[in-house]
């Protein structure tokens, strides 16, 4: 099977044989930290033009054309005018808190980048909590959200920071116990292994239907977490302008709006990783000659492949649905997805002890 | 009571005010109110207790233009009022002043004027629809529902000459004939209409988070309904029978078979029914209509001065917002001594203080969106 | 049954919006559904609605000739003042006075377009023109003339 | 029905004078009995409870307000009522407490030709901003900024 363990091996013995352990440990950290940016920047400009394009085709028109061929250019452009205009800090605002939480915001973000499997073998930190840290950093970001609804002085930030807080609070809970059946199932909370443990079969195939139900409500639940529509109540536009971020301009708007979109791309490479098995190819049973060909597509690109098909599953949502109230988002927190989940996990506890999955 | 000025204070130093309530602005410019509309809703956390609505921005003082204008200028300037419904206030007004002229209409133009009307009235109701749509979150209706109002802009702008202010009608009739190619163009519409409202369905009426957010919303009880002088879907969605086509039939709106469309449960969902079952009953209307359009003239001959007798007129129509009144005092003169339009969006706002109390903002986006505000009918 | 309607509840609510979602899918799979026009990339190919009303204009025939009598009824039906209409005395040869259009002024920035002067014109003198694009940087340009230079009136036209 | 209305106003207020020029049956009265006979005629038996339309004219000498009113029964059924008032302190009953439709029409009255509603629940400026000075659709009023006039 084709690995980039090859690629990784050998810096790392080239780095070690010329600039000593140290050295290239720190030489190691710097390439890491660079990549990661590189990442967040190309992932931010796809993602936003993915969007654009999907929300296009589905309000059958055709979405932007003119920068570059096939508008490929649009969201460099839009960069570049965030960047140059002017980054307004209201008056009676705190200040301090105002011009740090959209920081607190991407750095949560990019945080979450660390323990993700992206190929074969190739992880920035495989952590044997991945899965504990992943939960646990992802929750940080609603503090961001509140703080820059707070310090805004505005009264349409702080209705989009509370409802903000009240949801993220409030789907954590299903989407915690929806990734746990999974753990259930494989028995570790290390990503690296979770993927293993998919060599034969994806979990969403190899777990009956309680894995598909738990698939379901973690996407709906991620959905609402990344206050994506139809739960947007946190921005909810024709309700309170722009929600948290009404009273950001310029970069630091911008800030908030990439950070939603890596958001995404991590939970959705989340959801891929635990349900649809990593970079794993698709593996059928016996079919050998199948296996055989699905092994000689690379590794990254399967995992690519699944991550977008979220993206995609959740950008379809978002041009296809009304926004719920905030009252219905509780309740069907409350009052469904919880409920179901909890009777999920029961049952998924229930197959992996007598070892009914495959 | 605080006036504007006094409710910008407050906000600038404190997001409470006195009593320990949340007042928001939301307007003149805010993505829900579709134009300069301004409330000043006072919020105790994310439960409305007192809209105020001010008015006025878009205020242009059309009652008092008017009585400069003649009697031939001064429908034109109507189409500025309900702008999406512009034909058939223009409807009015020439009815008003064929009423006060004593003009026979002869029944070709009747017959193009009710065709027109309703497709005005259909692409009124698309566009609420999709706008509607926005307003609870959905942003690809909004596309949908301007394709098929686009089929009718462009029919309204081969015959009419303008997509949007059409200013069409003329005492006596209709200014020019109709295009040639007008009833195979509506024909074609028709099928695509009946084609694409069944989407309609699939993606809005019968999604489940819509219907949550429409049903029990903004309940408007059938005597507040009268009380506050609601007319058009608003009351009809309460069950109050208040469509003037059928109480005072006007033009040839008393040779066409079409059912008054109305629901009881008075909520936001029941009026939104109504103006979805309504574009169902304008295309049975210009179906009856549009083969059987008889020759003639398109325009009575009418004299190059009006000079309506001393006295006053009253008419109505039935707008896509509902009843539209054009009150005429006329002194004898060449211009009208004094013109009252009674808007229909005027007395529909004045019950969303009563209907929203109590509800959510979502909820008021909801409730708002089904009153189907159109501001520059309201300021006039 | 409480669990029934439970159940069944979920399961309408789930159906409804895989069938909106369905209809979202449908479009984003036909790209030929697109309705977009491509302004101003289809200029070319553009054709306006011949009764569009953009702009009043003066048609003038070969002769550098128009059928404006300078009769003013435009400037009175107009309701916004968009029309002056400047006229002056002809010497006809039998050496009678006769009024004739001397320049036809026109708002263009005034105007509605809501056609009420060429219903008004006796001649036909004025109509409508199909030309849409009107934004200048200026807005002294929108001040217009309708009849040429050295333009007289056609023969026969009273 | 136009004869029954004339005798039960007749009956109920015996100031009251008919014109019947034009389409509906006008009936003018005075502005001191006006509530109470508005309130009666919404608790008759024609149950006059649509309040359609609420306006004013001003003739020069005198401001008149009209009301168009309808049943919500019988909406073929309307009757004008007009009330005469003294064109330098025009005051007249609210009836908003009668059909809450006029709280917003009587606010435009009041600011637009400055006929004062007795005992309104919040005479403000509805349209016009605050301390805006002169009544806008009375006759005499003129703007020399943003002219109306052509």
């Amino acid at each position: 099977m084709f690995s980039l363990k090859s690629i990784t091996d050998s810096i790392q013995v080239w780095l070690s044989a010329n600039l000593g352990a140290t050295g290239a440990l720190i030489a190691q950290c710097v390439i890491v930290i660079l990549l990661a940016i590189a990442l967040f920047a190309v992932l931010g400009l796809v993602l936003v033009l993915m969007e654009r394009k999907v929300a296009a085709r589905m309000q059958v028109r055709l979405g932007p054309n003119r920068v570059g061929p096939w508008g490929s250019m649009q969201t460099a452009a839009d960069t570049l005018k965030l960047i140059v205009k002017e980054g307004l800090t209201p008056d009676g605002a705190d200040k301090f808190l105002f011009n740090l939480a959209p920081y607190i915001v991407m750095i949560v973000a990019m945080l979450l980048l660390a323990p993700i499997a992206y190929a074969n073998n190739f992880q920035i930190w495989d952590i044997n909590i991945g899965v504990l840290y992943v939960t646990a950093v992802s929750s940080l970001g609603v503090i961001g959200i509140l703080m820059a609804g707070w310090a805004s002085n505005n009264n349409y930030s702080l209705l989009g920071a509370m409802r903000s807080g009240a949801q993220i609070v409030s789907y954590e809970l299903s989407a915690g116990l929806a990734i746990l059946t999974i753990v259930v199932l494989t028995g570790s909370l290390q990503i690296s292994e979770i993927v293993q443990s998919q060599a034969d079969g994806w979990w969403i195939f190899k777990g009956h239907i309680p894995a598909i139900i738990a698939f379901i409500i973690f996407i709906i639940a991620v959905t609402a977490e990344t206050n994506r529509a139809p739960f947007d109540l946190a921005e909810a536009e024709s309700e309170l302008t722009a929600g948290f971020h009404t009273e950001y301009s310029g970069m630091k708007f911008a800030l908030f709006f990439l950070a939603e979109y890596i958001n995404i791309f991590i939970v959705c490479a989340i959801g891929a990783t635990l349900f649809l098995g990593g970079w794993m190819p698709l593996h059928i049973g016996n079919w050998q000659a199948f296996n055989h060909i699905m092994d000689y597509i690379p590794s990254s690109v399967w995992f690519f492949g699944k991550v977008f098909f979220l993206i995609f599953l959740i950008m379809w949502f978002r041009w296809t649905f009304p926004r719920l109230r905030v009252d219905q988002l509780l309740n069907l927190e409350w009052k469904y997805l919880l409920p179901i989940s909890l009777f999920n996990l029961l049952l998924v506890t229930m197959i992996a002890i007598l070892g009914w999955h495959f | 009571m605080y006036t504007e000025t006094q409710i910008l204070k407050e906000t600038s130093t404190s997001l409470l005010n006195g009593e320990g309530e949340l007042v928001i602005n939301v307007g003149p410019q805010h993505p829900a109110t579709h134009g300069v509309l301004h409330l000043v809703i006072t919020l105790n956390g994310e439960t409305i207790k007192k809209i105020e609505p001010h008015l006025g921005y878009i205020h242009r003082s059309i009652e008092k233009m008017c009585e400069s204008l003649t009697y031939r200028q001064f429908i034109y300037v109507t189409s500025r009022m309900d702008y999406l419904s512009a034909h058939i206030n223009n409807h009015a007004c020439a009815m008003a002043v064929e009423k006060a002229m004593q003009i026979e209409v002869p029944q070709r133009a009747q017959y193009i004027r009710v065709i027109l009307d309703e497709l005005t009235r259909i692409a009124s109701h698309e566009l609420w629809w999709g706008a509607l749509a926005m307003d609870v979150g959905a942003f690809t209706p909004f596309f949908y529902a301007f394709r098929e109002r686009e089929t009718i802009t462009d029919i309204m702008e081969e015959t009419c000459g303008a997509r949007l202010t059409m200013n069409y009608m003329v005492p006596g009739g209709v200014m020019a004939d109709i295009h040639p190619n007008f009833q195979q163009r509506v024909k074609d519409f028709i099928k695509l209409f009946k084609k694409n409202v069944d989407e309609y369905d699939d993606l809005v009426t019968g999604n489940v988070i819509f219907q949550n957010r429409l049903k029990n919303v903004g309940y408007l009880s059938p005597e507040d309904a009268i009380s506050y002088g609601c007319s058009g879907p608003v009351a009809r969605g309460s069950g109050v029978k208040s469509d003037i086509r059928k109480i005072a039939p006007y033009d040839i709106y008393n040779q066409v078979q079409f059912d008054e469309v109305l629901e009881t449960a008075g909520d936001s969902f029941a009026r939104y029914l109504v103006r979805v079952k309504e574009m169902r009953q304008s295309i049975s209307i210009i179906e009856q209509l549009i083969d059987n359009i008889p020759e003639g003239e398109f325009q009575a001959k009418t004299k190059a001065v009006l000079k309506p007798p001393k006295g006053e007129f009253y008419t109505r129509v039935e707008t896509a917002r509902g009843e539209l009144g054009v009150y005429i005092v006329s002194e004898g003169g060449t211009t009208p001594y004094r013109i009252k339009f009674r808007s229909p969006g005027f007395s529909n706002l004045s019950a969303l203080d009563h209907i929203s109390r109590g509800s959510k903002i979502g909820d008021l986006m909801a409730t708002m969106g089904t009153l189907d505000l159109v501001i520059p009918d309201i300021d006039r | 049954m409480f669990i029934k309607d439970y159940i069944s509840d979920v399961y309408k609510a789930a159906k409804s919006l895989l069938t909106g979602m369905k209809t979202t899918g449908y479009y984003f799979t036909h790209p030929k559904e697109i309705v977009t026009e491509q302004y101003p990339d289809n200029r070319d190919t553009l054709k306006m609605a011949e009764r569009f009303r953009g702009e009043v204009i003066m048609p003038h025939d070969e002769n550098n000739e128009h059928a404006c009598t300078g009769c003013t009824a435009c400037e009175l039906a107009c309701p916004n003042a968009t029309i002056k209409v400047i006229t002056k005395f002809d010497i006809s040869p039998e050496g009678k006075k006769k009024k004739a259009l001397d320049t036809f002024v026109y708002h263009l920035e005034l105007c509605t377009m809501c056609g009420l002067c060429v219903e008004a014109c006796p001649t036909s003198a004025i109509k409508m023109g199909n030309n849409f694009e009107h934004s200048v940087f200026d807005r002294s340009k929108l001040l217009k003339t309708l009849n040429n230079e050295g333009s007289k009136i056609r023969e026969g036209v009273e | 029905m136009t004869e029954d209305i004339k005798q039960y106003i007749s009956e109920i207020q015996p100031n009251a004078t008919f014109e019947e020029t034009g389409e509906w049956l006008n009936v003018n009265i005075a502005a001191n009995e006006f509530h109470p006979f508005a309130s009666m005629l919404r608790n008759s038996r024609f149950q006059f409870d649509y309040l359609f339309c609420l306006t004013c004219v001003d003739w020069k000498t005198h401001l008149t307000t009209v009301y168009h009113l309808s049943s919500s029964q019988n909406r073929g059924l309307n009757i004008v009522i007009k009330v005469k008032l003294d064109r330098n302190d025009p005051e007249v009953e609210t009836v908003s407490d009668i059909w809450r439709t006029a709280e917003f029409h009587e606010r435009e009255v009041y600011e637009m030709f400055g006929v004062t509603f007795l005992n309104h629940p919040d005479l403000r400026t509805l349209i016009l901003e605050d301390g805006f000075q002169g009544y806008p659709l009375r006759k005499d009023f003129e703007d020399p900024i943003n002219m109306i006039k052509l």
